[in-house]
């Protein structure tokens, strides 16, 4: 009945597989604004769908007998392994999947409208709009999988459409090692979700959410009654499956391809590599937060402490760094440590799951501002041309609209109430600090860490002087300025909604209460990192150069970003090229081949030292046969005694 | 059948002259005297066949008969590797069996 | 003894008969260039009549026999030489050759009737002078070009070594006479049993015509001497002389020497070994054609000793159906070889370096011949090669046929060798387009359907098969 | 008495036939193998095979021997004396034809040779072995007869081509 | 005549018609009509069966045919098929057709070439439809050879040596799988009988354990020497790289799987003991040689070669899941013969029309190439995807398979030869997109390259059918695995009960 009236939903990302297909097989076909314009019609259209179906689901349908339920409007049998083990594809709508809905196609009808401006005159431009609608379309099948199979499926999809998009200037070297790096280092994390998957489904013979989340359904205990290593069955394919989550949510130590994933276009980065497809990392671990919170907690220490570390890890490397892009990117991959942490200190229940709330909270209002980040700084590069900070300087004057929404964005990641990330934030915190205080102060110290880079990269891009620029900055072009403003008005607003009424771990809503300590205290530091970045940045001076100088050391290994890449570096080329697959090859071709040859060889070698059997001299060939005839008589002799 | 004389000493003798024809015709530096081993060795083997038909089975004439043949055949044959062998030398100037060796390997 | 009797001796004495009239056209028709018509019309006669079956029997007191078998292979051999005198005219009709044509055919069909005799002799004594009687004008045969000294030498090596075995044969023969006080293949199998004295017997009897079917270590002569023969000659003692002496070797081996097939299988199965990895080894470095078909002529009669070892009904029919594939696909190969080295006198294998550029047709039987050889489906060779593992591994040798087969591998280089020269490789200079007469192109015809057929045709092995429940 | 004739026999046979292969003057090597075909006739003799003897001396003795012998005169010089045989070849062969010879006569002596309870006395007249050749019975040799004349046919053909000259070259 | 037997007549004709012709344009317009009634056929031959199962007709091999052929060894000519040998089928018939218009611009020789291309094509249609080991064999052999005359012919590169080297390996393999036929053979009736060479007759009997011991290796690596079995796959890089495009796409597309497909229905399948006790050893090689593979491709220059290893990489997953024994990894390893068929087919027609306009294969001779040819290299991105297994193409379909299928065994040794297998996805990934990060992307790296032309349309006729035959079998993949399962279940309820 309920799920009747959702059956729709299957043509939200439908339609955008449509304009994929329709975009990109005639591609150059097209003009590239009609292009441009069926892409941008779909999502909106699917974005439409999208907010009838959150309205719908939150205010309707979906609250029933006192919690949300999990509808499943539409489910297809795509691929059967076993009775038991079968791929479907489907719909699944719970209040997270909804969310999602929301967040995705937003963002991304946004960034449709915005690269209008921004991608002008690109060669590509039709191929461009097809991958964002590849994108968008995998997106929203990931997030409204029905099992973890089809998340899988659509998982490999946006990895895909991040690389391709990450890619697009497909000429410039750069951009193509970054696409590379991307798709390698999340495929490696996606390796250990596979294998997390089928491990966890040897076990429960079932891929589907529905059933593995099913509190008290006793489906866990076979694999968690299995122990190995020390660990149950069950914690391994969780933490397996949490790597990829990590992978594509660029936890520490997978995060290294998110700051080159800049290379792509910035709405690009934007949509996916801040708003979307970075989280589902967290929406994974979301997803399954019942397993992990009831079949092994073990599992969710790691994702707390992962997440945990990687928001210092990624904030600390944020301060030093001087692409705008990359600040932004490291502020993401902080912010999503953030939503880790927050779903890892969570407990399952209503009141209980305020981490979980907390988690997703923060993953709807991130999107909001990181997206409005982005797209802001993709305004300023557009102007300028550069990425660099140091070629930036005073621009709020040339770009008013650009200026003024990205404070907004930089006081809301801030946490300045009474913009989205103070909520968001405060009840991440308040959640850490009901866990573990160390997860509180730690997270509490990357608040400060957050608001100081954020206005270090403000004040230096939108005040100070002037630089010499090729030519004068121009402010945003309208379709830019649309979506700017949208989302800046989102991220105002976006804060106020009750989220727990919404979304709790275990479907029951509930109301959060201000956590007035904690905000004050993250209030207090985040002004506190406003401040010091003023006083650094605002006013012209050395104090930066002069606090760097004082540090080097930390400074110098947050510069280079603690070196991560380099480790990669020399894992792969040193380790892996030249101490594995060079080997190999040479093996192959000179020992493995050369054994073959080598037969071959000592046959011809055979041949040639045996010829001198073949004397010519008649009597040797006399000698041959009556040696044979001897011989034979002898053997007989011999066998015969 | 000749008095204590048995079947096996004459074997010997046949025997004996058997090897030797093929020691002539392994070590022989020239055609005709290889052809001349080959005598030997056929000339062996109807000894063989005499002393069997005589000593064992003399009812019938299988080995005397046999022996007629092999001696028919070894002229035959010598005649015709002598005319061969002519030929050698023609070509040769010389029948030194180890010159004839121009195919080999 | 009845006339009627008497005809179960048909094909020799038409062949006979064939001999006579050839000498008769020698002394009264001279030495013409229509005598290989002449010759080769009046064999096909004598080929034609040999399929008409005969009964079984014996005659001569047990000295002659003859069955369907018989018959068969005689008529297999009858088509191998008619096939070969097709492709041997315009060799003879050479000018040097003038005033010896007719003594060609003449030998050459007596050859064929001494392989006759010994392939229905039912006592030692008809054995050996069958074996003689193919044996001696061979030699003459082979020195049959005179003027080449490789034609001379191969003669005198031949002549020598053949009267070396057939004198140690004899030999073995002396003696299994002297343990059974018989020469009768009849009064044989009854009498003999395991001795030391037999075992002498064997080996010295096995000499002989591992000689002859040239097997390692007996085989030294064959290289030397196909390189050093005609062309004809040389194909002639690779499928005729060697399948008269296969078929020999395995009635001997069932009938006669049955009771010591304990100790006949080692020597076979050693031979059979040795033979085809040194037939193979040597047959990788040759460049000369016929020197390199002589060495794959070897490691073939290795492989028919697989089936010679089986030892069965089945065995029998595989080695005979073998045979005639054999005849058909070596003569292709030799014909090919005969008329590249007629027209143009090249013998190497990098002669033939972009043979198919130039002749395609004869490249193409030149490649199906060497396929079959090499036992590529869908060609007969394939099936005949098929069956001989399967009769050696019927009766368990597999380690027999893995290395057989192993050696197969060995083989299949130096065929595709010369598919290399031929098909793959470039040349400036080809050898040049040749026109073979009509004969000649009508045997390589028959070749190639011989090839092809004889294999998808299960009916011919079938009926060889129906045919040698007689053995 | 026969004993001793017989020992006289095997000597000149086994020495005779040492002599012609070792002999370095080709002739006499000839002339040796003559004395070794005259005493196998002798030896026929011994054993009252006299029509084998006579053959062995007109065929082996009159014929073979002749042959060789003209052959020798049309290929050598008579006081041409072959080169020593080379030692290795020789002492291989010698090896191996002495090892066959034991081998061959230790599998002999193994053998049980039982003589013949029958004395036919000899000597086989020839008429008998005429019929025995002529006749087509059991028994009976007409086929070897007839085969062997065409070899012998076959075999002077052979001759006669092999000794042709070849009209290209000479 | 039988409808499977056509399957065989229809190339056979073919052969004929093209031996009249000897115009380049005229032959390559028949071999393509040829090829395209056999596609039809296939088509048809689908549908037909379709119906048959839908008719409830289950029985294990429809279309049967049997004509007594060697009456003595008891040898037929026996066809039939059923949904496994149905699919390679299919696949083969594709793949011949897409290789025609591949080989479009042949003209040294033209008609030769489509003759012997198609007589190859021609063994493995009859290999597939045998049910005859014999016939199996002969067939088998038929396709092989023609592979020497197609590489050292109209090859590239060391041809000789490559072709040469390919044929006596492959001819090696098939003489050890000789005489395993053979002992199967003679060991098909162990409680008396007739002898047979009837897969489904002997299938039914359980061959002596000793007998099995001796004979599945023999038969096993027989058959994976074809499906480059770890360590006698180095005929595949070379041979690879010096064959004609065509033939590379039948080689590697089609006649590997005959290795595959005989390793897996008749070593294992007949002989289920020995297979259970020795596949540890196998299944250690199958490892090495899908995760050695796909090392041993990262480090390769020339694009053949880089897509030789990977084939040796994915027949080692093919091989891998042989090995299993589970329902599903059996289905598994028919999939990716099917999916790595077309994948690989698709790379190398990439490949030969990629070298026909630049004449390198060198990765690092070319270089931002996607600016000039955009469907070209489009397609390639598209196999590479579809190579290593991104949903939506067929690939990951099979691989997934595959690995549920091998996670089914729970047997640690089997668990971390699954691991490692599946690790090699990730080696995928870095090689393919190592390849085409230098050869497509970029600048151009190359001046003379600016006036490349991009695809012709009988280029895009071969790229656009493969590439729709992988994503369609990507993006509903269940018709043909359901058919796949379903055909697997009285094999492996036999070999179960075994």
């Amino acid at each position: 009945m309920h799920t009747d009236m959702f059956s729709y939903t299957v043509w939200i990302p439908l339609i955008l597989l449509a304009a994929f297909l329709l975009v990109g097989l005639l591609s150059d076909k097209l003009k590239p604004l009609v292009a441009g314009l069926i892409s941008t019609a779909a999502i909106l259209l699917a974005a439409v769908l999208a907010y009838s179906a959150a309205a719908g689901y939150f205010f309707g349908a979906g609250l029933q007998d006192g919690h949300y339920t999990t509808l499943i409007p539409f489910e297809q049998l795509w691929l059967r392994f076993t009775d038991t083990l079968v791929i479907k594809m489907g719909i699944l709508l719970d209040p997270i999947s909804v969310m999602m809905l929301v967040v995705v196609t937003t963002v991304s009808a946004m960034v449709h409208i915005y690269s209008f401006g921004y991608m002008k005159g690109e060669k590509g431009f039709q191929r461009y709009y097809a991958f964002l609608s590849l994108f968008s379309f995998s997106m929203l099948g990931l997030v409204m999988a029905t099992n973890l199979f089809q998340m899988y499926i659509f998982w490999e999809l946006v990895g895909v459409s991040s690389y391709l998009l990450i890619g697009f200037y497909y000429q410039r070297p750069s951009a193509v090692a970054a696409s590379k790096k991307a798709f390698i280092v999340t495929r490696f994390a996606d390796l250990g979700f596979l294998i997390g998957i089928l491990l966890l489904s040897y076990y429960t013979r079932t891929f589907d959410f529905m059933t593995l989340t099913q509190p008290n359904s006793g489906i866990l205990s076979s694999a968690a009654g299995v122990s190995f290593m020390g660990a149950s069955v069950l914690t391994w394919a969780l933490v397996l499956i949490f790597m990829g989550g990590a992978g594509k949510s660029a936890m520490f130590p997978l995060h290294i391809w998110l700051p080159d994933a800049m290379e792509g276009p910035t709405p690009v980065s934007a949509l996916i590599h801040a708003a979307t497809m970075v989280v589902a990392g967290v929406y994974l671990v979301a997803r399954l937060f019942a397993v992990y919170a009831l079949g092994a907690p073990a599992a969710l220490e790691v994702v707390a402490f992962i997440g945990a570390f990687t928001s210092l890890f990624a904030a600390i490397i944020a301060i030093t760094q001087t692409d705008i892009k990359r600040v932004l990117a490291y502020s993401t991959i902080s912010q999503i440590g953030y939503m880790m942490l927050a779903l890892g200190v969570s407990g399952y229940g209503s009141e209980a799951g305020l981490g979980y709330t907390a988690s997703m909270f923060h993953l709807f209002t991130h999107a909001m501002f990181k997206a409005l980040l982005f797209l802001g700084a993709g305004a300023v590069i557009h102007a300028v041309h550069s990425n660099e900070m140091t070629d930036m300087g005073g621009l709020r004057k040339h770009l008013p609209i650009t200026h003024f929404t990205f404070l907004i964005a930089a006081l809301a990641i801030s946490g300045i109430p009474p913009l989205a990330g103070f909520f968001s934030k405060d009840e991440i915190l308040a959640a850490a600090h009901g866990h573990y205080p160390l997860y509180f102060w730690s997270g509490w110290f990357v608040a400060g860490l957050t608001a100081f880079y954020m206005f270090r990269l403000y004040f230096r891009v939108f005040w100070g002087e002037d630089r010499q620029y090729e030519h004068k900055p121009h402010d945003a072009p309208p379709s830019m300025a649309i979506a700017l403003i949208f989302l800046a008005l989102a991220s105002v607003v976006v804060g106020f909604i009750p989220f727990s009424h919404y979304v709790s771990a275990n479907g029951e809503p509930y109301t959060t209460h201000m956590h007035w300590q904690v905000a004050a205290l993250s209030v207090a530091i985040a002004v506190a990192g406003i401040g010091l970045a003023a006083w650094m940045y605002l006013r012209p001076g050395t104090v930066a150069d002069r606090l760097a100088a004082a540090m080097p050391g930390l400074y110098k290994w947050s510069k280079n970003k603690f070196y991560i890449d380099e480790i990669y570096l020399w894992v792969t080329r040193t380790l892996i090229f030249k101490g594995l697959a060079w080997p190999i090859a040479w093996f192959d071709r000179h020992v493995v081949d050369g054994t073959m040859n080598g037969m071959a060889w000592a046959t011809a070698q055979v041949s040639e030292k045996i010829k001198g059997l073949q004397s010519g001299q008649l009597q040797q060939y006399a000698y041959a046969m009556v040696l044979g005839a001897v011989a034979f008589l002898l053997l007989l002799l011999y066998w015969g005694a | 059948m000749i008095e204590g004389i048995e079947v096996f000493d004459v074997l010997v003798v046949s025997t004996a002259m058997f090897f030797i024809g093929i020691y002539g015709f392994m070590v022989r530096k020239n055609l005709i005297t290889i052809l001349m081993s080959v005598e030997l060795i056929l000339n062996a083997v109807n000894i063989n066949f005499v002393i069997f038909n005589k000593y064992l089975y003399p009812d019938m004439l299988q080995g005397y008969i046999f022996s007629l043949f092999v001696t028919g055949i070894a002229a035959a044959e010598a005649a015709v590797a002598i005319a061969i062998i002519l030929n050698v030398y023609r070509h040769m100037k010389g029948i030194d069996v180890e010159q004839v060796d121009t195919m080999k390997y | 003894m009845e006339t009627a009797t008497l005809l179960m001796m048909r094909n020799e004495l038409s062949l006979l008969i064939v001999i006579l009239l050839l000498l008769l056209v020698e002394l009264f028709a001279g030495q013409g260039k229509r005598i290989p018509y002449i010759a080769t019309g009046l064999f096909l006669v004598h080929t034609l009549l040999g399929f008409w079956p005969l009964p079984e029997g014996t005659l001569f007191g047990g000295m002659f026999r003859s069955s369907p078998l018989i018959t068969i292979i005689k008529s297999v051999l009858n088509t191998g030489v008619l096939m070969l005198f097709m492709q041997a005219g315009s060799y003879l009709q050479k000018d040097s050759n003038r005033g010896k044509i007719t003594e060609y055919y003449i030998l050459t069909l007596a050859t064929l009737l001494g392989m006759y005799f010994m392939i229905s002799a039912g006592d030692f004594l008809m054995f050996y002078l069958g074996l003689e009687l193919a044996t001696i004008p061979l030699a003459a045969l082979v020195a049959y070009n005179l003027s080449q000294m490789k034609s001379i030498e191969a003669g005198a090596k031949f002549i020598l070594l053949a009267a070396l075995a057939s004198g140690i044969m004899l030999f073995g023969i002396s003696l299994i006479y002297g343990a059974t006080g018989s020469v009768y293949f009849a009064d044989l199998a009854e009498q003999l049993q395991l001795s030391p004295m037999l075992f002498a017997a064997l080996a010295f009897f096995l000499t002989g015509l591992g000689f002859k079917i040239s097997l390692v270590p007996f085989h030294f002569w064959t290289a030397d001497v196909y390189e050093g023969a005609p062309t004809s000659v040389a194909a002639y003692l690779s499928v005729i002389s060697k399948g008269a002496a296969v078929f020999v070797l395995i009635t001997l081996l069932f009938t006669v020497f049955e009771p010591l097939f304990a100790a006949w299988e080692i020597l076979i199965y050693l031979m059979a070994v040795l033979t085809i990895t040194i037939g193979n080894l040597f047959a990788l470095r040759q460049q000369n054609m016929q020197r390199f078909l002589a060495f794959s002529s070897i490691a073939q009669a290795g492989f028919i000793l697989l089936g010679v070892i089986a030892g069965t009904q089945y065995g029998m029919s595989t080695v005979i159906y073998f045979l005639l594939v054999y005849i058909f696909s070596n003569l292709g190969a030799f014909g090919v070889a005969a008329i590249v080295y007629n027209s143009s006198g090249k013998i190497n294998i990098d002669d033939y370096r972009g043979f198919y550029q130039t002749n395609p047709k004869l490249s193409l039987v030149m490649l199906l011949s060497l396929f079959s050889l090499a036992g590529i489906p869908p060609v007969a060779g394939f099936f005949g090669k098929f069956f001989l593992f399967a009769a050696a591994a019927e009766k368990g040798y597999y380690w027999l046929v893995l290395i057989a087969v192993v050696n197969t591998i060995i083989s299949l280089y130096y065929y595709l060798r010369v598919v290399r020269a031929m098909f793959l490789d470039r040349s400036e200079e080809p050898i040049g387009r040749i026109h073979s007469d009509v004969l000649t192109r009508l045997a390589l015809a028959i070749s190639v359907a011989g090839i092809v057929l004889a294999g998808v045709f299960s009916q011919v092995f079938d009926w060889i098969y129906t045919v040698s429940w007689g053995m | 008495m026969e004993r001793f004739i017989f020992y006289f026999i095997a000597a000149i046979i086994l020495v005779f036939s040492v002599l012609t292969v070792s002999s370095r003057r080709i002739l006499r090597a000839a002339v040796y193998l003559l004395f070794v075909l005259l005493a196998t006739a002798g030896f026929y003799f011994l054993l009252n095979y006299n029509f084998l003897a006579a053959v062995q001396l007109t065929v082996y003795s009159g014929g073979i021997v002749v042959l060789i012998v003209f052959a020798i005169l049309l290929t050598a010089h008579l006081d041409h004396r072959l080169p020593k045989p080379n030692r290795l070849k020789a002492g291989f062969s010698g090896l191996l034809a002495v090892t066959g010879l034991v081998l061959t006569l230790f599998a002999i002596s193994r053998f049980e040779f039982v003589r013949s309870p029958l004395v036919t006395e000899g000597p086989y007249n020839i008429e008998e072995i005429g019929t025995r050749l002529l006749s087509y019975g059991d028994y009976g040799y007409v086929l070897p007869f007839e085969v062997i004349s065409v070899l012998l046919l076959a075999a002077m053909v052979a001759a006669i081509i092999v000794a042709k000259k070849s009209i290209k070259n000479d | 005549m039988d409808r499977l037997s056509l399957l065989v007549w229809v190339p056979v004709i073919t052969m004929i018609v093209i031996s009249f012709f000897k115009d380049p344009k005229k032959v390559r317009l028949i071999a393509a009509a040829g090829m395209a009634v056999q596609l039809v056929q296939i088509i048809l031959l689908m549908l037909a069966f379709f119906a048959e199962r839908q008719a409830g007709n289950d029985a294990e091999m429809l279309f049967f045919k049997d004509i007594a052929w060697y009456s003595n060894l008891n040898i037929h000519y026996t066809v039939g098929i059923d949904g496994i040998s149905l699919s390679l089928i299919l696949l083969t018939g594709i793949v011949i057709f897409t290789g025609v218009f591949a080989s479009w611009e042949i003209t040294d020789r033209a008609q030769e070439f489509f003759i012997t291309l198609i007589l190859l094509a021609t063994g493995v249609f009859g290999f597939f439809i045998s049910l005859d080991l014999f016939t199996m064999f002969l067939f088998y052999e038929l396709a092989v050879i023609p592979m020497y005359l197609l590489i050292g012919i109209w090859g590239s590169g060391p041809k000789e040596y490559s072709a040469m080297k390919l044929t006596l390996m492959l001819m090696g393999a098939s003489a050890l799988l000789l005489v395993g036929l053979l002992g199967i053979y003679f060991n098909s009736a162990p409680d008396g009988g007739p002898l047979t060479f009837n897969y489904i007759e002997i299938s039914k009997i359980h061959l002596p354990e000793a007998v099995q011991y001796f004979f599945f290796p023999l038969t096993f690596v027989g058959f994976g020497v074809l499906a480059a079995l770890y360590p006698f796959h180095t005929w595949s890089p070379d041979g690879h790289a010096s064959a004609p495009t065509a033939v590379s796409m039948l080689h590697a597309g089609v006649l590997m799987k005959l290795g595959g497909y005989g390793a897996l229905r008749i070593a294992v399948m007949l002989m289920p003991q020995a297979a259970h006790e020795m596949a540890w050893i196998f299944i250690i090689l199958a490892t090495i040689g899908a995760v050695y593979g796909a090392l041993g491709a990262i480090a390769q220059k020339d694009l053949k070669y880089i897509n030789a290893y990977s084939s040796v990489s994915h027949l080692g997953l093919i091989l891998f899941a042989t090995l299993i024994f589970n329902q599903v990894a059996f289905e598994g390893a028919v999939l990716q013969m099917i999916s790595h068929g077309l994948i690989t087919a698709l790379f190398f027609a990439l490949i030969g029309m990629i070298y026909s306009r630049t004449h390198t294969r060198n990765i690092y001779e070319m270089g931002g190439i996607m600016k000039v040819m955009p469907v070209l290299g489009t397609a390639y991105m598209v196999a590479g995807f579809a190579s290593l297994g991104l949903p939506g193409f067929s690939a990951f379909v099979a691989e997934m398979t595959i690995f549920v299928g091998s996670f089914q065994n729970s047997a640690l040794f089997v668990r971390v030869a699954t691991i490692l297998v599946i690790s090699s996805i990730v080696i995928t990934a870095v090689y393919i997109l190592r390849a085409a990060a230098i050869m497509l992307y970029g600048p151009l790296r190359k001046q003379e390259f600016e006036l490349l032309p991009d695809a012709r349309w009988y280029d895009k006729v071969a790229v656009f059918i493969l590439i729709g035959a992988i994503a369609g079998m990507g993006m509903f993949p269940n018709w043909l695995a359901e058919m796949i399962y379903t055909d697997f279940t009285p094999m492996f309820n036999r070999f179960i009960a075994n």
